[in-house]
């Protein structure tokens, strides 16, 4: 018998919450999660879970909202206690509690238990325990996925690790540790964007964090990934402030001979949704915000939306699969904790994405254009050459020199390719600009106080050069 | 309102043109139309210039009603049209804009000239992607005559002509003798397609008149009896609808020897009418290269008045071509009522009458029919 | 003697004239129905097998037109229109074009077509050419060159100006005192390679005279060039587009039209050379594939034809081996193409290369 | 009560009869109807008719084949009885009978009556009477049409009188004479044929011959008339000669001033037909015959035949009102009387009538063209001004003359228009002539050029301008 997923989801809370209780230390704190299967000699098996954190200790508040986790049909696998033990830094003792989430009547589901004395000893932490029947194997995965995510957060106070017993035998101990790199990451005084954003790249370096260093055979610099982030507040802020969704986007290019490397995503796109610092499973309306960015305009076409038990993949139609894009949402209250759990808006969390793509359309010049645009580009190469063309190919020196100094060139160094390449270059960079920003006339080529002016269009009187008067 | 728009009549501040350059005007204009994109395009609020087109359409045509001289004539407006890179529209002609002026850049350093045809398999060879068709060349030139305002001879496109002269005329081309075009034979002397030389020729006449003849077959009937030598006169033709050569020289003509009146002698016909309409006012299709030649031509025949001198059966029905010709004609507002009438008539008993059905009095009956209409003042 | 057309003079042609018309009018007197004989002329049939006498001047076979059709009868009536607009003419020796003709009776001639045909019985009947009729055309032709001649007394100077295009004269019977120092004479399709070849200042460097019918050429282009060819002795090159459409041209050069066959001796170039562009020059000289059009359905039924035409194969079959390799390759290609990469291509390479390996004995088989 | 039908039949047989054995004498003849209405007292009034004639006197054989002309319904309008006076020139009296019609058994038909006596006087001469019931309204009109169709075979002895008398007073007695016009008509020797046609002449000229002289208002000449004739015997007359059947077709402009005269068929055709000498409704075969001749190649669109009741009228889809054509046709044996009577062959009939439109069109150029001949007539008036021209605007007086002398003029007295004039008149007429020739192999004496495609115009292409920049 296994342990079903009721389990793993409670225990997915009780990590998030010991989680946030590290964050808001100032100090650096560890998590650590303990799953010890006591088979000798049991039957059903036992498994004893325990979570501990060096947190700022807990408020028991944080139980209030925990439900027993029950199975429709299906033996009785935990007899709902949950076992407590808190101390905060200025406490003296370490308060225990044994909490009974199987009992409905919430004044008698807290019981307190006798303290135990801190002998003066200044430390902060907490520890959850609970017993349940069954085999841990369905446990361990989506706990070492959600400390991979957590991980995306790059909070560098915070040290997680994962050990899981099989007996008692030391050789069947296996650890896993979740740390930031602290040499790759952001100082402390950082801000959760820029955390955010090095976490994310480092998550797609790493397979989402399955590695501990850059895979690469898959990468084979930092510097190819290109990475946009936006931020969006709700329009109450200005009242309320404090909320904020922070979106980063990732882009990456595999690498040619690694293409086909097992653990890319297939050019499919993982949406990780993190709720107030903690992985959680996307909301509906995130979900569908994804499904209305109009994504034409910057030259992607989405094919699906596949939603597996909130993790989240976009299926893309126009893009090479060799191409990885990786995005990241998170939306927070700066003051946490807040026991009031709001969801952001659709629009809010349209203008997240939107505005964390214009960035990368900006940093990158003929990045992510739509259709329409590239369209145009690919007219770019052709008219940098006549330009070019005509440059080179004058006979007057003036004018080239003109030209290149112009261009920011100096007419000795000059070769064509380069100047034609910066043109192009710098072409593409304005037509990209052209599709972020609202569209503003462009400068006529001659400076003309020209009556009306309109775009032409194939209206236009025939020129035919032995024209009649009849086609005035 | 009322007040401005009769003000841009009469000033020249707002028609647009083209100019006839010396190829390195125009490549200096083609340098310029670099230069300034690439200063906008690197400029710190970087940009690609937008081309500014004259407007070529109907819309942006006007009409110039001589009153202070006789000389009316349409000209294209500096209405602009748009061609801009940005714009999914417009961005394939923008780039065969700068396309065909490199090939003419080209073309001019080599102090060559070049067919349209050639220009069309140069540039499809060069950029298959942006031509595929000798119309698309064609309007593409159009536009760099547009926005550079130049003519396309001074882009080093060749331009053929058919105009022919002959008559009381001496045409001395620079550096060569000159060229008695009484004595150039029945075949006329060639209009050259080179407008700089046209400029550059001396044109020397004691001729009274000018008679402009539609046919080439009516020319050079007139050319082979010699009716210049009884009626003081030089004969020009441009085989039909009148290319920008004729009517350049024509114009040049019309300056030179600023009192002679200019007759025309086309058929009675809603074309024939047509085409003195187009040396009289210019037409849009010309647009930017042409209004100025406008000259100011006279209709000595055929005419209604002249009905009685052909016989029944020469008149024959109008054609539906040329009734549309005619609706078309009518709907200008330069026709003058005269010309109107003429044109009615010709509606109303729904004929036309070639200028050879003069020929069943003779074939000498021509020269006497102009002398006739000249000598009575019988033109309008 | 026999079927040669002489020159005639205009007393002759006009004894001829009234001649015929006098024996109408006794036949009529008498009450008999006149019978108008007209020859037939072809320059060539459909059967390149065939033991034919297409090459002779011979007429192949004859009509003869009564009163008893209607459609005889209007020929006759067209025909006697045209021969008295004629006799006025040859009369007052004044000469006219067959458009002046047509325009005159324009709603009883109905098409130029039937004054054409009139005029070609004209001819056939009194055995002449049709300039003798003092029906003359204004040609589209012109011509540039080392070349000098008088027209009716007056001068025609290209040697003044090498490089600029001169109608062909009208009055072709009356050109006289041809000088020319030239080495041969280019014979173009095209006006623009003309143009070409002008702007290239092609006469400045090469001894020749260029001349051009601007497309299809007309009889007095036609008529000029072989006045050309007899009076100076001159070797001809002929250059035109490499599609159906050029090789009629060069044909036309070459043999006459049918239209004209009864006074084929007086029109057609019989020496002419063929300087290209053959088919196989597009891969010899490079010519980029988007300048390769395929040929239409039109295209292969009209070479098809052509190539059953009998004086290809009797006359001129390498000729023909080129117009089956255009139709096997299913591609034609227009001069221009020739010069895309460079604008003098024609003028400094290939026509001075051609007209060098003409001299040579085994290319000289085209 | 009228005598009805059947009576005037059984009366013009009698007058034919009567007419027969004056044409067959060689004096002159008189042959008089008197018909006697006796109103007085009598009802039903009674009419007595008597028929004498000063003929070569009656053979009884005729009365042989005389039917009692029975109505079907309606009272008895006649006894039967025919009184008969007749006596020939070589007898010495006026033998006298009864002939009861009424009688079948012919043996008993004819009561032979006492004679009487001639005294010696040589005479010849027949007189049959008969009294019948009825007025005699109806009978007057057929009598006069017969006479005056009569009249056509212009018969030059025989004068023929109808007298109509109501009761005794000589008041109402009126007198028809019908009479052939001595001085204009054909003498004695001419021929029948020759006499028809002056007849059928007169017929149209009188207004089928209802007026004593010409209507001048109609007609003002008679050359105006165009008068065909033909002849047609049957094949076997080579063995058995003498039958013949002629035909006169009378072809007549009406003036313009009178193109309505009343008295006009409206452009429709009588045709009389003739049986010995004797005016008779047309027979079946003539009728199919008028139907079946080519009246095209005569430039003729037949529309319709109108046959009432023997009085056959032709209707022509393409001739002008104006134009009147009257037909007449005469079958008869020169050997009368012959018993046996006959009837044309179709193709005699055809023939025949062809042969009078051949004899037109021979005698009047132009005319009764095929549509075919008429088309290539439309070419005629150009051909000779063609023709004209090329005389006149000749410089060579001496060809000038020629050709005037060929044609017959004086050099002097030419007018360019009368030549013209003539030189159409001949050239019709030679059109005309090749109508009737028949048509000779056409003289194609050359073999085709085959049927290639002609691609170009050697000719300057000066069609309307060229109106494009591309030079070529
Ligand atoms: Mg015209
Ligand atoms: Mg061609």
């Amino acid at each position: 018998m296994e342990i079903s997923d009721p389990v793993p989801k409670l225990l997915l809370q009780l990590i998030s919450s010991a989680f946030q209780r590290c964050r808001l230390s100032e100090d650096l704190c560890r998590l650590s999660l303990l799953l010890h299967h006591q088979s000798t000699g049991n039957d059903p098996p036992i498994t004893s879970i325990s979570i501990a954190d060096t947190g700022i200790g807990c408020n028991l508040v944080e139980f209030q909202d925990l439900r027993y986790p029950r199975e429709l049909n299906g033996p009785k696998i935990w007899d709902g206690l949950l076992s407590v033990k808190t101390t905060c830094f200025s406490d003296d003792e370490v308060f225990c509690y044994h909490i009974n989430l199987d009992e409905y009547i919430s004044n008698k589901r807290i019981k307190r238990q006798p303290s135990q004395p801190k002998n003066g000893a200044k430390f902060s932490g907490t520890e959850v325990s609970l017993t349940v029947f069954g085999s841990m194997d369905a446990l361990v995965a989506p706990i070492i996925s959600f400390f991979q995510k957590m991980l995306v957060l790059q909070l560098p106070n915070v040290t997680m690790d994962l050990v899981v017993k099989q007996g008692d035998s030391p050789s069947t101990q296996n650890q896993y540790v979740f740390v930031v790199n602290a040499d790759k990451t952001p100082c402390f005084t950082a801000s959760n964007l820029e955390r955010l954003k090095s976490g994310l790249e480092d998550y797609v370096l790493r397979h989402g964090n399955c590695l501990d260093i850059m895979c690469e055979q898959c990468f084979s610099h930092r510097e190819h990934l290109k990475v946009g982030s936006g931020i969006a507040c709700p329009e109450e802020n200005r009242k309320r402030p404090g909320r904020t969704m922070e979106v980063v986007i990732v882009i990456s290019d595999l690498l040619e001979t690694t293409r086909h490397c097992s653990r890319s995503c297939e050019g499919k796109t993982e949406v990780l949704y993190f709720d107030n610092f903690s992985p959680s499973p996307i909301p509906q309306v995130a979900l569908s915000a994804l499904k209305k960015i109009d994504w034409k305009s910057y030259g992607l076409i989405l094919a699906s939306v596949n939603d597996q038990e909130g993790h989240v993949f976009l299926e893309w139609e126009n893009f090479p699969s060799y191409v990885q894009i990786q995005i990241a949402l998170h939306w927070y209250h700066n003051k946490y904790p807040t026991r009031q759990k709001t969801e952001p808006g659709i629009n809010l969390v349209k203008k997240g994405i939107k505005s964390a793509l214009d960035d990368l359309k900006t940093k990158h010049e003929g990045f992510l254009l739509s259709s329409h645009a590239r369209k145009i580009c690919s007219y770019v190469p052709d008219l940098a050459r006549s330009l070019a063309g005509l440059i080179f190919s004058s006979t007057d020196m003036d004018f080239q020199g003109d030209c290149l100094s112009v261009l920011g060139f100096q007419p000795q160094e000059v070769e064509r390719e380069a100047v034609e390449d910066y043109i192009q270059r710098k072409i593409v960079t304005v037509i990209g600009m052209n599709e972020s920003k609202p569209q503003e006339a462009a400068p006529l080529l001659f400076f003309e106080a020209g009556s009306e002016t309109q775009y032409f269009d194939d209206e236009e009187i025939e020129s035919e050069y032995y024209s009649s008067f009849l086609l005035e | 309102m009322e007040e401005e728009a009769s003000m841009k009549f009469f000033s020249d501040q707002n028609t647009s043109y083209a100019d006839i350059l010396p190829p390195h005007e125009a490549r200096a204009r083609i340098e310029v139309s670099v230069l300034n994109l690439l200063r906008v395009l690197n400029s710190t609020d970087p940009a690609i210039s937008d081309l500014s087109l004259i407007n070529r359409k109907r819309s942006n045509s006007c009409v110039n009603k001589g009153i202070l001289t006789d000389v009316s004539y349409i000209f294209l407006s500096t209405s602009f049209t748009k061609s801009s890179l940005t714009n999914a529209k417009t961005a394939k002609a923008f780039v065969r804009v700068w396309k065909v002026m490199e090939m003419c850049f080209q073309i001019l350093l080599q102090g060559k000239r070049v067919t349209q045809r050639e220009l069309f398999y140069k540039l499809l060879c060069d950029s298959p992607d942006y031509f595929s068709s000798q119309l698309e060349v064609n309007r593409s030139v159009q536009d760099v005559v547009a926005l550079l305002r130049c003519s396309r001879f001074s882009l080093g496109i060749m331009a053929s002509t058919r105009g022919l002269v002959a008559g009381r005329l001496s045409l001395q081309e620079p550096g060569k003798e000159a060229v008695d075009c009484s004595a150039c034979g029945s075949s006329g002397f060639p209009i050259s397609g080179d407008l700089n030389l046209l400029d550059n020729t001396i044109i020397t006449s004691d001729a009274r008149y000018i008679i402009l003849v539609e046919k080439h077959a009516i020319f050079h009937r007139l050319v082979e009896d010699r009716v210049f030598n009884h009626i003081p006169c030089v004969f020009v033709t441009a085989k039909g609808y009148p290319d920008i050569a004729t009517r350049f020289f024509l114009h040049r003509m019309s300056i030179t020897f600023p009192h002679l009146p200019i007759l025309a002698l086309v058929d009675w016909n809603p074309a024939g009418l047509a085409i003195l309409c187009t040396f009289k006012f210019g037409s849009v299709g010309m647009g930017l290269e042409a209004y100025r030649y406008a000259c100011n031509v006279k209709w000595i025949g055929l005419r209604g008045d002249d009905l009685n001198l052909i016989p029944q059966e020469s008149l024959v029905p109008l054609k539906p071509k040329d009734s549309q010709i005619a609706k078309s004609l009518l709907s200008s507002k330069i026709l003058q009522e005269n010309y109107r009438e003429e044109l009615s008539l010709m509606i109303e008993t729904g004929k036309r009458a070639e200028i050879e059905a003069l020929y069943c009095h003779g074939y000498n009956y021509l020269g006497k029919y102009i002398a006739t209409k000249i000598v009575q003042g019988k033109y309008i | 003697m026999e079927g040669k057309f002489q020159i005639s003079d205009t007393t002759n042609l006009l004894r001829k004239i009234k001649d015929f018309t006098r024996s109408i009018v006794e036949d009529l007197a008498e009450g008999k129905s006149p019978e108008i004989s007209i020859n037939r002329f072809r320059n060539y049939c459909n059967d390149p097998e065939a033991d034919c006498f297409c090459s002779s001047d011979e007429p192949k076979g004859r009509e003869i037109l009564t009163l008893r059709k209607t459609s005889q009868t209007y020929r006759i009536d067209m025909l006697l229109r045209v021969l008295l607009i004629v006799q006025q003419l040859l009369q007052e020796n004044r000469h006219g074009s067959k458009r002046d003709i047509y325009y005159m009776h324009p709603s009883a001639f109905k098409a130029q077509s039937v004054v054409d045909r009139a005029i070609a019985d004209i001819c056939i009947l009194f055995q002449c050419s049709r300039y003798n009729l003092n029906v003359v055309s204004v040609g589209n032709g012109l011509v540039m060159g080392w070349l000098k001649f008088k027209e009716a007394g007056r001068k025609f100077d290209c040697l003044s100006s090498l490089n600029t295009a001169f109608p062909v004269p009208v009055l072709v019977e009356e050109v006289e005192d041809v000088v020319s120092l030239a080495e041969y004479i280019l014979v173009v399709e095209k006006e623009t390679v003309f143009q070409r070849l002008a702007n290239d200042m092609f006469c400045k460097t090469n001894r020749c005279i260029v001349v051009t019918g601007r497309g299809y050429p007309d009889v007095s282009t036609r008529r000029f060039l072989r006045l050309l060819m007899e009076k100076l002795q001159l070797p001809v090159h002929c250059l035109v587009d490499c599609d159906p459409y050029g090789f009629e041209i060069l044909a036309t050069y070459r043999f006459g039209s049918m239209q004209m066959a009864y006074d084929i001796e007086s029109l057609r170039a019989p020496e002419m050379k063929w300087l290209g562009a053959f088919p196989s020059d597009s891969e010899i000289y490079g010519v980029p594939q988007q300048c390769l059009l395929p040929l239409t359905e039109e295209d292969k039924k009209r070479t098809e034809a052509m190539l059953l035409r009998c004086y290809l194969k009797r006359e001129m079959p390498q000729w023909r081996l080129e117009l089956e390799t255009m139709l096997k390759r299913g591609v034609k290609f227009e001069i221009e193409a020739l010069s895309v990469h460079s604008l003098s291509f024609l003028s400094e390479v290939y026509i001075p290369s051609k007209i060098r390996s003409e001299s040579l004995p085994v290319t000289n088989l085209i």
